[in-house]
Parts: structure tokens; C-alpha cells; sequence
């Protein structure tokens, strides 16, 4: 069948959500408008108004209130609209979902979950097209999520909700209508993706190429394109970014000898930033060029959309630096 | 009536443009022009007219997403009001910012920020400097029923409050945030309102599609903050005719009531009838004003379509001074 | 007095332990064997002790960094509470937090954040179990007249509100947050209680320095939540007997003030006298019990200073489950 | 005269308030006080209540009416006591003190500076102890100032706050009471250190050290100790974290041909992440070797004094680290 990544979210939350009678979904406009995208639709239907429920706009008591409810024996799997809310629950974030465990010893569990919508989308604004990975990634404590097709979703998400540690997941907007062919079966295996495991998108010798989110696709069409040219482009992606599965990514890197990484966000203390470091760090020897950063321009992102287009990294722009690389 | 003339031109005048704005937008965006989401305004003009008709020169104003055409009432002239619409070099930010973060210091008009809230103690620091020039101005903040949910609001009403600082708190009650009634989303009918008393500040709750019920209960209260009586609180209910954003089907509510606000609580059509029946204005009168102002809009449409973009060398300017 | 001898001696039993607690707390820090700052309560105890003596089992806590001996009180045994204050293994969190995060989930104690306000709506999530649960508890928020400016309080009103939750607020208004006067720092003169109305909340406002007055008015408002009747605010009025921090020479504030609150308004030795006069007590009993309780926090100390601390390889432990 | 840093703090602010009668300051108890520090001792008598003022605990209202203030025409000087607590008003800052302007048009200026007390101080715990210049990196449009010694954080403070941007302006708050010989006259000349240039702390042959605020005088010390085992260390202070000196920084990379970035915030997207992947990513051929991260340990700050050493670098930490790049 084809499944649009938006829906693999919304059946995750929902085979969860009948699988388990103490994950409950609450956030913005998520019950009878059915999230703003309308990733899920239905839900207050089946469910009920006590497990699919609105919240006014309060994101610090979203979070607040997640932490509370996780902590006591529920599994809320709240959302927060756009990613770039997150900087106004920043504190409850940063400060207490990633290290409230730490701070107040192993009795306590946080089996709760972030969603968020992430990236640019035409015209959205500065405010409204943040990618905050790598802000969270600061945090220690904090499992990051960020998938790229619809398979790796709905198989990443239901782990998330699974899993007894706290999860910003992070869904790229512009992906919600990209639709994948996944088989029936397979679909509805009730199959699930471990959290800190990446994924090889495209096999090639020549770079290992890590890609995150909407940048996964676009990776994919550069490393088409480039074997054209003759670049053998290994394409990574991480789905994971924190805790990060280096056990693949320098797998890679040790066959191809050169890496670069593409993300939708801002270059500076990006994803990229990190990454590169780590590479750079680790695998020195192995490396035969410097680790390309290929991501959006350090600009508040324009409301002008040709403008937009220009500051986000397209197959062109990959393709661009890993020539360069060569 | 109690009015000259004048004043209630002047009043039908700007609840007219205002809607005639809201209605351009609409159809701009319907034709795929607009980037992002526009959020129409459409019936609730009455309650940025209503109380923005107690402003003076030197005031500042922190207006929100809904009803963006308010930045056109206290002097964002038409070409960059659609210049920043449609994301031209003519715009407030020259397209960087967009329709829903417009902002112009020429006429007081503080900025907004696309995150509910965060912009909600910057009237409050155009307060600050206010009292240190010693003015008898005043500085309003306007967000909806929905957006007053937030902490930073409630820091902001506190820190006006401790200061005595001149500051309207308009809180533009719609009846919605996107698709959550504001029954639901509020303990208190009147959500900004029913909690001044708690920050120690006077307030009034007026029908906000009433454009003189509007100016007067803001009167009251903007002449209390102007005398240094510290911040207040004005809430002014309404509905929302249209969708959040364009697009919304707004299967989450009863067609027949927002039938009902469209047809009853309609303010430019009531004022308008008012002014009728007391031989203020004509039928023609306002045919006229409507045909002439549409085409002052299509001239800055135009105009802004004609005007250029920025262009990528040009992407980091302004970034720092 | 309308009370059983029990529950009087319970209380006094209480009030007493975490005033030597708080002394003890005192005591140690001065001999520099305390990280980071502790926060007295000296003074406020009967807020604590008044309030919680309407708790159950099954009840949640969302207690704060004054008065910490309050986690004491709902059952944290002196090992861990003096393994935490000390930075041992036996503490809470084996020292990894510290005493201004004290949590203990089997004593239903949520935790608290040490930035302030941003765990004001842990208490409302709790309360969503208690709800899914179908069980008649109540969630506890406590926190100072200070921290109640912040605006995520706000937001964990109206959330707990809009959904009707069984939260009880409580401030405990002690008159400053730092140096800061509560008059300075609020627009109203109860923090909270003044502004429970704005959320279509009950509210009681008690003398926090009288232990009954205070379980008196708690144990109303306690009962409306238990009920089933939504969120609720208590206001306990006290005042800080000790600089903020120790060390803090309160320079900022009168010290006569300081030194008749003191006196007057001592929670324990009002409540003694009250009891000895009914013969409830003897001063004799009295002392025996601060001997004897002397000697149980004594051994703890010991028992916490004798206790191992986390080593390097132990420190990346309990970050992930 | 010997003046401590934070005594050099409170002498900026002064000297600037004298000089320009549209600065004021304010924070959570600044006034009567005197910050909990005690640099602000004294202002209020000064310059009075309208110029130096309390806050109550509501940073989002200090970070707003900043720009409020800024944009209208005065010049705020805000503290918000504890680094830390960026994060209440992360999104006043990350979003609106740092795009306002681009977003809003050139008309629009902020000259409005944020103080705050960063880094580690025995027991202050997970939520007292941060440091948070790698997270507002990523977000364009702020300059960040961490200075190191008395000297520059007086220069700095002063250029802060004359400056037309919006400045992030980080105290480590283990040095306040650090103290530093300086010439009266010099000290007492109204000098400025411009911001966005960095400062070469000690000269040297073999590897360039960026060290950044309290880890300066660490450096520092190691440099001197490393010097008696044959290895040259130069020492750089960038003092503006952004925007950065590349040009004083790749100077020293292209002599030395190593580099090391230490900070005393976590590791995991820290400055030393964008630093490093800056320096490979652009100087690669300069370099012999990978650039070396040394920083706080990726956890939650322990409130075990011991263990909060443990995690932070010292002089030992940053030896060993060099030693290793030999
Ligand atoms: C902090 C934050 N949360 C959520 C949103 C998404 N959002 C944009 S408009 C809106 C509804 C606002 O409702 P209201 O304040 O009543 O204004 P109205 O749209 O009705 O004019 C929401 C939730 C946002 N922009 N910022
Ligand atoms: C968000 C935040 N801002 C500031 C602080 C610093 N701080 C710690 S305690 C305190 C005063 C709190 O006053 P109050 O809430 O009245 O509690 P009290 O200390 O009087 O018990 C302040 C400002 C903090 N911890 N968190
Ligand atoms: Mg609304
Ligand atoms: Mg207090």
C-alpha cells in the first residue's frame, strides 16, 4: 500500500494507543480538528475525550503536566505543534525531561513522548520553521528522534511510546504528504524500529553521506544523481540523532574514507556541528578530506519563499559540496 | 447620536478599509500570492477600531497575527502593507518577516512575534520608555482569547502592574484558537478580563463587534492609563467568521451560529445602517468608498507586484546593524 | 479544643521535627559541610504541617526548595533525607540532585525543579492519574509568593482548571523571594489566592504561623478537591525568619520586623503554649522529645556521613533507564 | 590596583550610566541587594529607583520589555542572575531578541545587553550550573560574550552595552571574586575592548588552545606547565563566542598546525562541536592531527561536589588531552 508519512504517525499513535490502555495523546487542537495537519483524525472518536484531549495554549503545562503523568504510571505521548514551540517549554525540556531521572534517582521513569513538526514549509516564517535537534542534544538525558519516510515512522514512533525514557521526536512538515510503498503486511506487523539505530538508505564506497529528515530524500536524489558522475555516495541516516548509532556511521566512514553531513537546519551548533566534531575526533585517520556541513543558512528563515528555498540544502547543494570533496 | 460627524466618518471609514483589507487578503491568498497562512480578521474590525479610536500620536502598539490590517489603521501605508504580503522589497521587512511579524517604529508599531505570548512584555518595555520621557502616552498589547493562555502574558500583565506602567492589555475574545472554543480552552468566560482584579487592574468587557460600545468602554480605561493609573484590561468579544487559516473547513464548530455572527453582529453592516438611518451616510456614499478604496488596493497590489524581491546576496542583511 | 489529643500531639509531633530539622539544616551548613545552598524554613513549618495534615495515602507532593524538610513530613526516612543533604550514596538520588530536588515516588514526592515555576505543572499531570485511576487523591503544589509570578503557574492553573483536575495550590507567602518584598514584587497582596477567581478557582488565605487555622482552612478547600469540584488555592501567610540563603545579611529588610515575627509569630512555641495550657504537653515531654529527636537526626547524620559517595565511574548512572 | 571580575562588572555598569543616561539596569534583585553576587552593590543609591530595578521572578517580562525598551530608544542592561534561567525565556531570546530586527526591518534596532551567571559552583546542581552559549549560537542574529578576566570583562561590558545589537553576556561565576593586577589610570581610562575580537593570552608554537571564560585561567596554567614538558602552547580567549574572530584564531592554527577547543559546558554540542567542525572544516590542510574537545562530562551537573569537579576540565584534564595530541 501506499502510506503517506503523516498517516504512519497517526496509525503509530493509534495501534499504540489500543495496545496500551495508559498511553493517552493530548496537545494543540489534536481532538476534533485532528491536529492541524491532520495527522490525527478519528482519534477522539476512538478513544475518548479523556485520552485525546486539547490543551489550551500552554506548553510549559503540556510538558509539565507530561512529566507529572509519566512519573505516576501513564505514558503520555503529547505534541507541540511546530517544533520551534519547544523554545517556550525550553526549560521543562532542557532542565527537567532529560534529567529529572538523573536528579532524583532510578525510582523515577519518564515514559513519555515530544512530537513535533519540524522544518520549513512555505513561507512559515522564522518562527515557524526551526529544526532544534541539536539544542536538546545538549541536554543529557534526552532521547532525539527525527525519521525520514513513513516505514521508519511508524516503526520508530511506536518506540518511542514503548520506551521508558523521554522522546523528542521530531517530523519534518514537509514530509507529512510524501507517500512510501510499504507492503500490507508488513505495515500492519505491529513491527517497531529500536530507538539508536541507524539505517543505510543507500549503499556506496566513495563518501558516507549522514542525512537527517526531509534531507534523506534529497540525499538520496544527489547520490543518484553523483553515481551518474561516478560518486559512489553512501547514504546514512541516523533516525536516531541522540543517542547516536556510530557503531554504523563509522562502519561506513571506515570503508568510504570521507563524510559529510546534510540537515534542514542552521549550519552553526547545528546537528552537523557535533557530528563533524565527532568524526573528525574519532576517526581522524580514517578520513582522507575535511567533514562537509551541508545545511540551511545561518538566517532567521525568510518569509520570502524563493528566498526559503535558497537558505534550506537541496539535491544541488549536495551534490555541489561533495564534488568538492573530490 | 452623541458624535460629530466627523468622528463617525472617520470610525466608518477605518472598519470599511479594514474589511475591505481582510476580504483582499483572502482573495490574494486564494489565488496562491501569499506565502505562509494569512488568518482573516474578517468581523472582528470593529474591536481594533473601536479601541485604537482612543490613540494619539506617540502611543505604540503591539498588534498580533488577527487582524494583521491593524497595522494599516495606525499608518502602515498600502504599498508596504502589500509589499510585506506578498514578500517584496517594498515591505515593512523588505519580505523577511512577513505579514505576521509587521512592524513599523515610524508608527509606534512594535513588531509581533510569531510565538503566542513571547512578544506579550514588549508593550511594556515601550511603557518603560515612555515614563522616562515623561509622556502621557500609552502602549497596547493585543493578543486573542487563546494566545492570553500563556505564562509570559501573566509575567507581563505582573511586571506592568508592579511598575504602574502605562499599558492596555485588548484581549480580542473570538470565541476560538484554531479549533478550541474558548469555553473549553478557559475556566473564565472572559479570559483576560475576569482576571485583572488578580494583577490589581481595572478592566471592561465590551461587544466587540460594536464599534462605538467599543470606543467607549476603551475611553474609560485608556483614560485611566494615560492618567498614570497603572496598566488595565479590555476585552472585546467577537467571533471569528472565517477559518484559523484559510483552508479550515471548521468542522469542529456549528455552522448555523457562525451563520448567525455573519448575519447579526456583521459591524461594518450595523454601523453602516446606523449611520443610514441617521442621514450620516448614503447607500452611494459608501458604494463610492468601497469602489475607491478598491482601487487604492489594487494599485498597491500592483505596485507590489511589480516591485522586486530580495534577492540571495542580499539574504544576510539586516541580520545585525 | 475541639480536637483529639492524637491528632494534636501528630501535629506537634510534626511542627517540632521539622523546626529541629530546619536547625539542623542550619547547623550543618555553617559547618561548610553542605554543597550548594540550603534555604531555611525556620519559621514557616505550620504551613506545611497545616496543610498536609488533610493528606491521605495515594496523594501526590510537588514541595519546593523552602521548606525541604517538608519531604520529612511526607515520609522520607532521615537516612535518605540526610544522605541527599550531604551528597551520599544513601541520599534520595545518591547525592546526583541534591536537597533542592528532593523526589521519592513512594512517598508520592513528583520532584522539583530548581528553576523555579517550571515544575508547576508536574502536580496536574500527576493529578491526570489520579483521575484515569478513579481514586479520590489530590496532587500538592506548593511553592513561595516569588515563584507563583511565574507564568508556567499560570498555565498549570488553567490546565488543571480546564480539565478539572484534583490539584490543590498552595503559596506559601512568606514575604520576600530574595530581597525582594512581596508588596514589590505582587500587584495584589495574596500572590495566588487573589488571583484564584481569574480561574474559576475557590481560594483560602490563612495565617501559615497557626497550625490549626491553617488545617482548618486547608481541610475545606482540601475536601471540595478530593470531591471532585476542580482545582483549588490555599494561601499560607508566613515570613522568612532567615536570609534567603545563609550567609544573606537581609540588609535589605528591618530587622525589628524580623525579630517580632520571630517571637510572636513562632509556630512551634505558640502551638506548645497552646498545648501546654490545655495540658495537652509538658514542657518536660517537649524536651525529651527534641532530645530524643536530637539523637535520631544525630545517628542519621552519622549513619550519611559514614556512607560511601558515587565514584567517577558511576556518574553517567540513572541518566537513562 | 587589584580588581576583582566582578568588581570590573559593577564598574562598567556604572561608568556606563553615568555616561548615558538612556542605559538602566534591571533583574531579579539588583537593587537593594546589589545582585546576589554583590556586583550591583551601591547602584541604586546612584542612579535610583527608575535606573536600577527589581523584578519579580518573571523573565520573560525582563527579556520582553528589553526589546521594548531598546526598539523605543532606551539602552537595557537586564540580568537574569542565573545562566540557567536563559532557558525560561529561551524563546524571547532565541526567537525575538535575535531575529527581531531581521524580521522586522532595518528601522528596527536592539541595543539591549543580558547578563547572566554561568558555569559551575560547588553543589549549585544540574539547573545552577550550565553554560548556554552553544545553544544561542545557533541562533543567528545575537552577539555572545564570554569574557575571562577583569580586564576584558570590563572593555566588553562596555561595548555590550554601547553596541546597537543584542549582546548574550556570560559571567562565569567562578571568577567573580578572581582578581587581576591593572594600572589604575588604564583601569580608570574608559577603555572598550571591541567586541568580536579575540585575545591571544598566552603566545605559543606547537598548538592553538581556544579557551573560553573560566577555563582561560586553566588553560592558562596548563599552558605554563606543559611549556616545562616542551610543548608551546598559545592560548586563545575568543571573548566574543559570535560572531567569531576567525581571523586572529586561523592565524594561530596556520602557525601551529593543532588545535584544541576547552569550555566548561557539556561536551555534546558544545562551542568546541561548532569550533572544531569550523577548523577541520576549513583549515584542513593546515592541520597535523584532529582538533581535541575538552569539556564538561554529558551529564546532568552532579550536586557531589567531588563529582562536579570530576565532570568540569581542569588544568590536569586539559594536559593530558595536549599530551595526547603529541
Ligand atoms: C506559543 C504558540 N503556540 C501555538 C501557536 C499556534 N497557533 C497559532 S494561532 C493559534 C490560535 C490563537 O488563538 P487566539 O489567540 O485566540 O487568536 P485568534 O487566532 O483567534 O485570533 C495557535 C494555537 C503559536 N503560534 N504559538
Ligand atoms: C526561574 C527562576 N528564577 C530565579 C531563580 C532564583 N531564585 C531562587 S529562590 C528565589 C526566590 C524565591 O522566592 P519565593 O518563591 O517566595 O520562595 P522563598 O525563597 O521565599 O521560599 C529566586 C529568585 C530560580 N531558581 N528560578
Ligand atoms: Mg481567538
Ligand atoms: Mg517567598
Amino acid at each position: 500500500m501506499k502510506v503517506t508519512f503523516g498517516k504512519a504517525i497517526g496509525d503509530a499513535l493509534k495501534e499504540e494507543m489500543r495496545r496500551d490502555d495508559k498511553v493517552l495523546m493530548y496537545g494543540e487542537d489534536v481532538a476534533q480538528f485532528g491536529n492541524i495537519f491532520g495527522l490525527t483524525r478519528g482519534m477522539l472518536d476512538e478513544f475518548g475525550p479523556k485520552r485525546v484531549r486539547n490543551t489550551p495554549i500552554t506548553e510549559t503545562a503540556i510538558i509539565g503536566s507530561a512529566i507529572g503523568a509519566a512519573e505516576t504510571g501513564l505514558r503520555p505521548c503529547v505534541e507541540l505543534m511546530y517544533s520551534d514551540f519547544t523554545t517556550v517549554c525550553f526549560a521543562e525540556i532542557f532542565h527537567c525531561v532529560s534529567k529529572w531521572r538523573y536528579m532524583h534517582g532510578p525510582e523515577f521513569k519518564l515514559p513519555l513522548v515530544i512530537r513535533n513538526a519540524s522544518g520549513s514549509s512555505n513561507g512559515a516564517g522564522a518562527e515557524h520553521s526551526n529544526c532544534v535537534e541539536s539544542l536538546f542534544m545538549h541536554a543529557p538525558g534526552l532521547t532525539i528522534v527525527t525519521p525520514s519516510c513513513a516505514y521508519d515512522a511508524k516503526g520508530l514512533l511506536k518506540s518511542a511510546i514503548r520506551s521508558d525514557n523521554p522522546v523528542l521526536f521530531c517530523e519534518p512538515k514537509l514530509l507529512y504528504q510524501a507517500k512510501q510503498e510499504i507492503p500490507d503486511d508488513v505495515y500492519n506487523s505491529d513491527y517497531t524500529i529500536p530507538l539508536g539505530l541507524a539505517d543505510v538508505k543507500r549503499q556506496g564506497t566513495d563518501i558516507t553521506l549522514v542525512a537527517i529528515g526531509l534531507m534523506v530524500p534529497r540525499a538520496l536524489e544527489a547520490a543518484e544523481k553523483l553515481a551518474a558522475e561516478g560518486i559512489s555516495v553512501e547514504v546514512i541516516d541516523p533516525r536516531t540523532i541522540a543517542p547516536l548509532d556510530k557503531d554504523t556511521i563509522y562502519a561506513s566512514i571506515r570503508k568510504t574514507h570521507r563524510a559529510a553531513i546534510v540537515e534542514e537546519g542552521n549550519k552553526t551548533s547545528g546537528v552537523g556541528a557535533e557530528l563533524a566534531a565527532q568524526f573528525q575526533e574519532e576517526l581522524y585517520d580514517e578520513l582522507d578530506g575535511p567533514v562537509a556541513r551541508i545545511a540551511a543558512l545561518d538566517v532567521p528563515m525568510p518569509y520570502n519563499i524563493p528566498m526559503e528555498h535558497y537558505s534550506v540544502p537541496d539535491a544541488n547543494n549536495i551534490m555541489e559540496t561533495i564534488r568538492g570533496m573530490f | 447620536m452623541k458624535y460629530e460627524n466627523d468622528f463617525l466618518l472617520k470610525i466608518h471609514k477605518e472598519l470599511l478599509e479594514m474589511r475591505l483589507l481582510e476580504a483582499k487578503m483572502v482573495d490574494l491568498y486564494a489565488e496562491s500570492r501569499v506565502p505562509g497562512h494569512i488568518h482573516s480578521g474578517m468581523g472582528q474590525e470593529a474591536a481594533f477600531v473601536g479601541v485604537l479610536a482612543t490613540r494619539k500620536p506617540g502611543d505604540y502598539f503591539k498588534l498580533a497575527h488577527r487582524v494583521v490590517s491593524s497595522s494599516y489603521l495606525v499608518g502602515d501605508p498600502l504599498d508596504t502593507f502589500f509589499g510585506e504580503i506578498l514578500a517584496k522589497k517594498t515591505g515593512n521587512s523588505g519580505g523577511r518577516g512577513g505579514i505576521n511579524h509587521t512592524g513599523r517604529l515610524c508608527d509606534g508599531v512594535l513588531g509581533m512575534s510569531g510565538t503566542l505570548g513571547c512578544d506579550a512584555a514588549i508593550p511594556v518595555g515601550a511603557a518603560m520608555t515612555i515614563e522616562a520621557e515623561g509622556r502621557d502616552n500609552v502602549a497596547f498589547f493585543f493578543a486573542g482569547d487563546g494566545a492570553t493562555n500563556r505564562g509570559p502574558v501573566y509575567e507581563a500583565m505582573t511586571l506592568a502592574a508592579d511598575w504602574k506602567l502605562p499599558v492596555v492589555f485588548v484581549c480580542i475574545n473570538n470565541g476560538f484558537g484554531i479549533s478550541t472554543p474558548t469555553e473549553y480552552s478557559s475556566p473564565v468566560p472572559n479570559v483576560m478580563a475576569d482576571k485583572a482584579a488578580g494583577f490589581n487592574m481595572p478592566s471592561v468587557v465590551v461587544d466587540g463587534t460594536n464599534v462605538l460600545e467599543t470606543y467607549e468602554g476603551a475611553s474609560k480605561i485608556v483614560e485611566g492609563v494615560r492618567a498614570g493609573n497603572g496598566p488595565a484590561v479590555i476585552e472585546c468579544k467577537c467571533y471569528r467568521w472565517r477559518g484559523h487559516f484559510e483552508g479550515d473547513q471548521c468542522a469542529y464548530r456549528d455552522g448555523a451560529v457562525t451563520q448567525m455572527n455573519m448575519e447579526e453582529k456583521d459591524c461594518v453592516k450595523n454601523f453602516e445602517k446606523d449611520l443610514m438611518d441617521q442621514g450620516v451616510l448614503t447607500a452611494d456614499q459608501i458604494a463610492e468608498m468601497r469602489e475607491s478604496f478598491d482601487k487604492e488596493m489594487e494599485a498597491s497590489i500592483a505596485h507590489a507586484e511589480a516591485a522586486p524581491e530580495m534577492t540571495a546576496d542580499e539574504i544576510f542583511d539586516y541580520l545585525y546593524v
